[in-house]
């Protein structure tokens, strides 16, 4: 019996991984495990080598690990791309001859099998419960959900083809890797979402009614996301010309009192700066999705990174206030996607929700959670004839109006300018307004919330966005108690508030999907010392057994 | 005469003599004479000498970015379709920074009224070459004259099916009103290029050349003949002023997005979170 | 067939069947047989499946930003004039993101060979709308269908007049091949926008549907009548396919910019300064 | 007599505040004074209130006062616009009835007096003439400048207004303002270069051969520069159709093996992140000119700050190396963009040269420097056959081809690429490349240029850029012994080495031109601390005067 199991399927892109992993993920959650699943894929449409990793448990699960219990490899190449995640007590389901292992192969034909049955897909189908079996898992509960997905002769062949992988793995003893899934997790409501979907979620909660994007992975997710609920929401939706546009038209749309949020990754963000300074100066919100990837340029396109971070901190030219939220997973990506929309619209100014393909494409166990129901009361004022867009108030936020909505002007400018918004070189006027604007930071640092804090070691160790999970759980198995894993979800700006608990520390470890350790230069700028950083841009995320590895090294040094 | 859309303003930066203050006046006489309410209409701008409009206009008023008027009135349209919506700059402006937005704004046609200052130059960066300059104009740039073609964004609007292709010149006050009253009647994208001397910057095609270059479209000139018009387009010295070109009416972009979206005709602010829907939504991914 | 640009490809990452498999044997070959040679040539392209093409040949290679190919290509042909520079890319990336380079890169006319792979979809990301997809297309992004009118490419070509206008089929080989050599020996900016199917992403205009749908133009067409190949473009379902546009001669950017700073023919990388007359003009400033 | 004097000429746009300048700065020149001239002014080409700033000393003079010794208010707005800039002892020239002031007035009417020659604007020339004497300067100096500069009746004219201003100062007891020439000046070569016409000059002595450049204040100016010397020095020019393609084509043309640049302001250059980070990841050479203007968008747009310091830093998806320069003065300008191309071709890497409008348009006296004959050879390699583009070396640096130049083939790709340039996946190929890329920062802080040190003091007042002569005549003012004034003309990235001064410092005041204090946040994120910051973003650059000011207030707190 094991805490959890790790199962990897690879196979070239076009060949029905997602079908596995949709039968798979799907019928562990029913069988009552807490299920996670995310992929790695190369930038192609059809062939190279792709992999689905799903890991289930009996205690929540939110984290891959590098090693696997159970490969699936569809051909040759999957074997060969993916063979260092095996080792010797790894079971490998694979066709003779393919290649060989020092592993436990279990040979087989899924293909014949499948070609028998008339058609040579559902190998896929026969794999998945194959897998299922070894597992101990109950085969009725994948034919109900064979039912759902499929109809008439396709529907047919894969029960069929349920019914080998079945027999197949009752012939090798099933329940080779059981672990006692957790009974009351049956009558749980929870979901299971991607970062993507967590996303989409929150913006359409947070009163998200219109989205103009330049498709761009790994950012396209929400994209469609929001284009396919658009229908139950009233998202109206426009692919723009380029980022420029894309960004242009949210502006216009927040100006005239929508909420609009557009969508990218790091090359069409840059095309951004421009936009971004302008939502600045004229204090009009945005929202901008930016899902990373590694550059520089096009890098490698639909691979995970966290290379972006300063420019999302530093992007657009000259001075004015922003905030940058980086989410750990499916809920926080929900909770800050619609924080982002309030934020924006109550200090009038940029908000970036920073994710990356690992999340994206990442499947996590939600709880479900008590949706709260409040209308987004845009922060807008009914404009009396008086009105002026950049009032000087003691708060110093001035009261945002909406053309056509009340009986004074808006009057937006790009150039520095009056109380009234018209055009002004007075250099009084300037520092009035300019300071106002970068005042702001400190209304927002009081929003700052605080990193999630686990331990009380003197050792931290630090991540922010989408390693929240991976280092939560190293840090959890090393079981070390000079250990405490801190996540930031709020990256920019920092407060003192959020720094506290870094002040504590003796030491600190900064792990970051990077190479230059770009997080922990900002903590750098804040005084904090950062003594050690665990560094990684190939391409790929973290792993919790990795990180282990890495982290005990480090920390056997630490003395 | 004054109208509601004046302003009382201290410094106007413009020169004395530039073809802007006949644009602006028979903007704000169009937009009263229509019946037009200040309060339901807005100019988005860019940056340039022309882009400097709306700051002279009692109106609402976006100015943002040279080059990026376009798309931000697409926003401001789509978001709320019962606004009047102007986006407004110089040639460089709108052809040249804001080449792919005036392309693509011209195949979305959404309801905008797109007025290019065209005066062939850059007014407010003193001086270089426009796309619409013509070729052999010299300027501290181009030091041995523009070497390429002018664009001609009344041929280019053609091939791109635009909804309502329009060009006019600012020292003929009465034809370039009744050409921006045109352009606020119609539904859908409208292009009007205004020919508007430079006095400062563009010694060439100065107020009288403008005059001797242009006439105004007879009477039987039929603007749907999508071919003819394109060929009318390529005539130049003179260049014919006047509704160049008509596409049969086609559907507009606020209505599309409104239809596909279900959004109906309330403004975006308007909008109301159907969080039942939400919950059964979400439901489906347990 | 084998030619001096082939290279060995372990691993090549389009689709099997897919129209650009013909495309790169086509550009091959025509290069080959144009006698040109692989070390005085240069294909610049963009990012998509298209812009994958220069990967698969042996030749020189600036695989850039999506949509940007073209002003990179022109500062390639400037430089070097000697090169035969050719841009290549999808109609993503060359109509959407490229699009003000588009139509700048056609006025300024360089001596570039514009390839442009049409498959009326993004590929690459997986098949949204491109701006030359047909009305109603559905993908996941345009659910409902496309609402806006494609971008006709051939028709505002010739409203910027490019010196040389085809469009061709990647599925007609022989037609495409001869195309693309006539661009290979115009002097001046050509488009060439090949029709290409996206057998995985686009199941309206497949195969079938482009050879349903294209003509090879009559051999009395004459594409020096601007309005009349102007006309010729407007037409679809079926497309003619051929020479549609050639302007009369004019001059090209490399030339222009060579006379304009007297720089001669010599390639950049060969630039000497004259630090006499470097030192004769610092003393005007005494 | 005073060590320097300051002259003031207010005035509308149109008005020829230039042909005053032109024949007063060319005037004192050849009178042998040193000679320093700088502007302000406001963004409409007709209209509107502008000011020249002319400073004369017989010791070397680059920097501005805010208070003046002499005033001339072309028009009754000219007065009010700089009114703050006067005091009892300014000497003010001026209509009567104009305005009212507490100076000493002197009343005239020029105006009537050019009329009555015939043309009202040689009142300028009469003005001219009036200062010229008041200074106690030879008015024949200024009758051999006038012939040169004006023919036929033009000149006629000019002659006689010339002849009206010196009788005006003749009555006027001349020599109200005398300083004494330092008569070898005479002799001497001198150079009077703005900070544009350093970089411009500075760029062909590096060979540059292309420029493509979309307009944009105050960077402009280079721009027309180079078109104007193009036929001279074979520079291509070319006015892009937007900053994305201006930087794109410089790209092209240096893959070919010309030197580019292109010249934008920060609106523009925000919309070159994207190349910036091609230019990175495929390693090709790229230099820009970057004169600041306020933002945050369109901002003030003819006037003067530091405020894209961090963007020039951090711009750009994902993760690459480049060098951002800010030379302080015309002479720096030329060097360090001499130095700009040599340094983007020897480590492949975009460079960027930053100014701003107060240094781009201010006249400096240059002392006449040997120019160093060296042909730039181009850090370019003939390929052979087996020609590898990025090639792993043992120094870090893969030797750069360019196409028609050899046997080999060139391939450049904006993916991660194998040594020959193709598009790649293999994670470990990404770890060498991006290893490769990021490691030539050591390399480049090798060549770090060090701070320009002045005296032993314990307390460091450090600036960058433009601010450089401001600062370091403050200082010089203050004339207390604790302080120190640190120049830095190479800003990133920064050094140990460059460093190491600093470290000495008890106190560190640092003194920018923008709200946030970039510098000293990138002093801080190296563990400088730093104790005080004089900060200025109305639009202006710092005087000298006001800085001796705010630094004598600060450094009595510092005890
Ligand atoms: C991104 C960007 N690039 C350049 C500029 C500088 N700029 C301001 S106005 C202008 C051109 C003005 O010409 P046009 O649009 O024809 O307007 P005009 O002044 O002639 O009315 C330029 C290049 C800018 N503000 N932003
Ligand atoms: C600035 C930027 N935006 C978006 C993308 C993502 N992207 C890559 S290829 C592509 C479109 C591909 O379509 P097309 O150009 O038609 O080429 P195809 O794949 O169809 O051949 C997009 C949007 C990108 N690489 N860079
Ligand atoms: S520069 Fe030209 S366009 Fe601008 S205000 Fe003056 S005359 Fe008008
Ligand atoms: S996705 Fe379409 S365009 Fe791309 S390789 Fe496949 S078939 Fe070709
Ligand atoms: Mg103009
Ligand atoms: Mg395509």
């Amino acid at each position: 019996m094991r805490d959890s199991v790790s199962i990897l399927i690879g196979g070239k892109a076009g060949q029905g991984i997602a079908s596995i992993e949709t039968l798979l993920t799907k019928g562990f959650k029913r069988s009552g495990f807490y299920t996670f699943s995310t992929k790695e894929f190369m930038s192609r449409v059809r062939g190279g080598s792709n992999t689905t990793l799903i890991r289930i448990s009996d205690k929540p699960v939110n984290a891959p690990d590098f090693k696997v219990d159970i490969f699936v490899p569809l051909d040759a190449n999957a074997f060969f791309h993916a063979q260092e995640r095996i080792d010797k007590e790894t079971f490998v389901l694979a066709k003779k001859g393919d290649f060989e292992c020092d592993c436990i192969r279990y040979d087989y034909d899924l293909e014949s099998l499948a070609k028998e049955l008339g058609n040579p897909i559902v190998s896929n189908t026969i794999a998945a419960a194959l897998v299922f079996g070894l597992l101990g898992c109950d085969g009725e509960v994948l034919k109900e959900i064979v039912g759902e997905l499929y109809r008439d002769e396709l529907l047919e062949v894969n029960l069929k083809a349920l019914e080998i992988g079945v027999d197949l793995a009752r012939e090798n003893g099933n329940c080779r890797y059981c672990i006692t899934p957790n009974p009351s997790m049956k009558e749980k409501n929870d979901l299971f979402l991607s970062g993507t979907e967590g996303v989409g979620f929150g913006a359409i909660a947070a009163g998200c009614n219109f989205i103009s994007s330049y498709p761009m992975s790994p950012s396209t997710g929400v994209l469609t996301f929001l284009a396919k609920q658009s229908r139950n929401f009233g998202v109206c939706v426009e692919q723009a010309e380029d980022e420029i546009a894309a960004f242009q038209m949210g502006l216009g749309v927040w100006y005239s009192g929508g909420r609009a949020i557009t969508t990218t990754s790091g090359g069409g963000f840059s095309l951004m700066g421009e936009g971004m300074s302008l939502s600045g100066i004229t204090e009009t919100p945005m929202v901008v999705y930016l899902a990373q990837r590694p550059g520089p340029a096009t890098g490698l396109p639909t691979r995970t990174e966290q290379g972006d971070l300063e420019l999302a901190i530093y992007i657009g030219h000259g001075e004015f206030p922003r905030i940058v939220l980086a989410p750990g997973d499916p809920k926080e990506c929900f909770d800050l996607a619609r924080e982002a929309f309030e934020l924006a619209d109550a200090y009038q100014i940029p908000v970036i929700l920073m994710s990356d393909q690992y999340l994206a494409d990442s499947y996590f166990h939600v709880d479900r959670f008590e949706l709260e129901e409040k209308q987004p009361i845009a922060h807008v004022v009914k404009t009396d004839s008086e009105y002026k867009r950049y009032l000087l108030t003691e708060e110093g936020i001035s009261p945002r109006g909406i053309p056509g909505y009340g009986e004074g002007l808006v009057l937006v400018d790009s150039d520095e300018h009056t109380q009234e918004g018209l055009i002004t070189e007075s250099m009084s006027v300037r520092n009035e307004q300019n300071g106002k604007r970068l005042s702001k930071r400190i209304l927002i640092e009081k929003e700052a919330i605080l990193p999630e804090v686990e331990g009380t070691g003197e050792i931290a160790v630090i991540g922010w966005g989408s390693t929240k999970h991976i280092i939560k759980e190293a840090v959890e198995r090393i079981a070390d108690e000079r250990l405490t894993s801190i996540h930031f979800s709020w990256v920019y700006p920092l407060s003192e508030s959020q720094l506290a608990p870094l002040q504590k520390a003796k030491q600190i470890i900064v792990v970051e999907n990077n190479a230059t350790g770009q997080f922990a230069k900002l903590l750098r700028l804040h005084g904090i010392s950062v003594q050690h950083q665990i560094l990684k841009s190939d391409g790929l995320s973290f792993f919790v057994d990795e990180l282990v590895g890495k982290l005990s090294v480090l920390i056997k040094e630490i003395r | 005469m004054s109208t509601r859309f004046d302003r009382i303003v201290e410094d106007n930066a413009w020169c004395p003599g530039c073809g802007n203050f006949s644009i602006l006046s028979q903007l704000k006489e169009a937009l009263d004479e229509m019946g037009l309410d200040p309060l339901q209409s807005v100019v988005v701008s860019g940056i340039g000498q022309a882009a400097k409009t709306p700051q002279y206009m009692h109106i609402h008023m976006f100015n943002g970015l040279h080059g990026r008027a376009l798309p931000v009135a697409q926003g401001v349209k789509v978001s709320n379709p019962s606004l009047t919506v102007i986006a407004e700059g110089g040639d460089g402006d709108m052809y040249g920074e804001g080449g792919n937005h005036f392309i693509s704004a011209i195949r979305r046609n959404a309801g905008i009224i797109n007025i290019v200052h065209n005066n062939m130059v850059y007014g407010l960066t003193k001086g270089q070459a426009s796309p619409t300059s013509q070729r052999g104009f010299k300027t501290p740039v181009q030091t041995q004259g523009v070497h390429v073609e002018p664009f001609n964004p009344i041929a280019t609007a053609i091939s791109l099916d635009a909804s309502l292709v329009i060009r006019t010149f600012s020292g003929n006050k009465e034809h370039c009103k009744e050409m921006l009253k045109i352009a606020i009647a119609h539904k859908g994208y409208v292009l009007i290029d205004i020919f508007q001397p430079c006095v400062t910057f563009n010694k060439t095609n100065t107020f009288k050349w403008f005059k001797e270059n242009v006439y105004v479209l007879q009477n039987d000139y039929n603007p749907e003949d999508k071919v003819k018009a394109f060929e009318k387009s390529l005539e130049s010295h003179p260049f014919a002023i006047g509704v160049l070109y008509k596409s049969p009416q086609k559907a507009v972009l606020e209505d599309a997005l409104r239809d596909e979206s279900q959004s109906g005709d309330i403004p975006l602010y308007s909008h109301v979170v159907d969080y039942k829907r939400l919950n059964e939504e979400m439901d489906k991914y347990i």
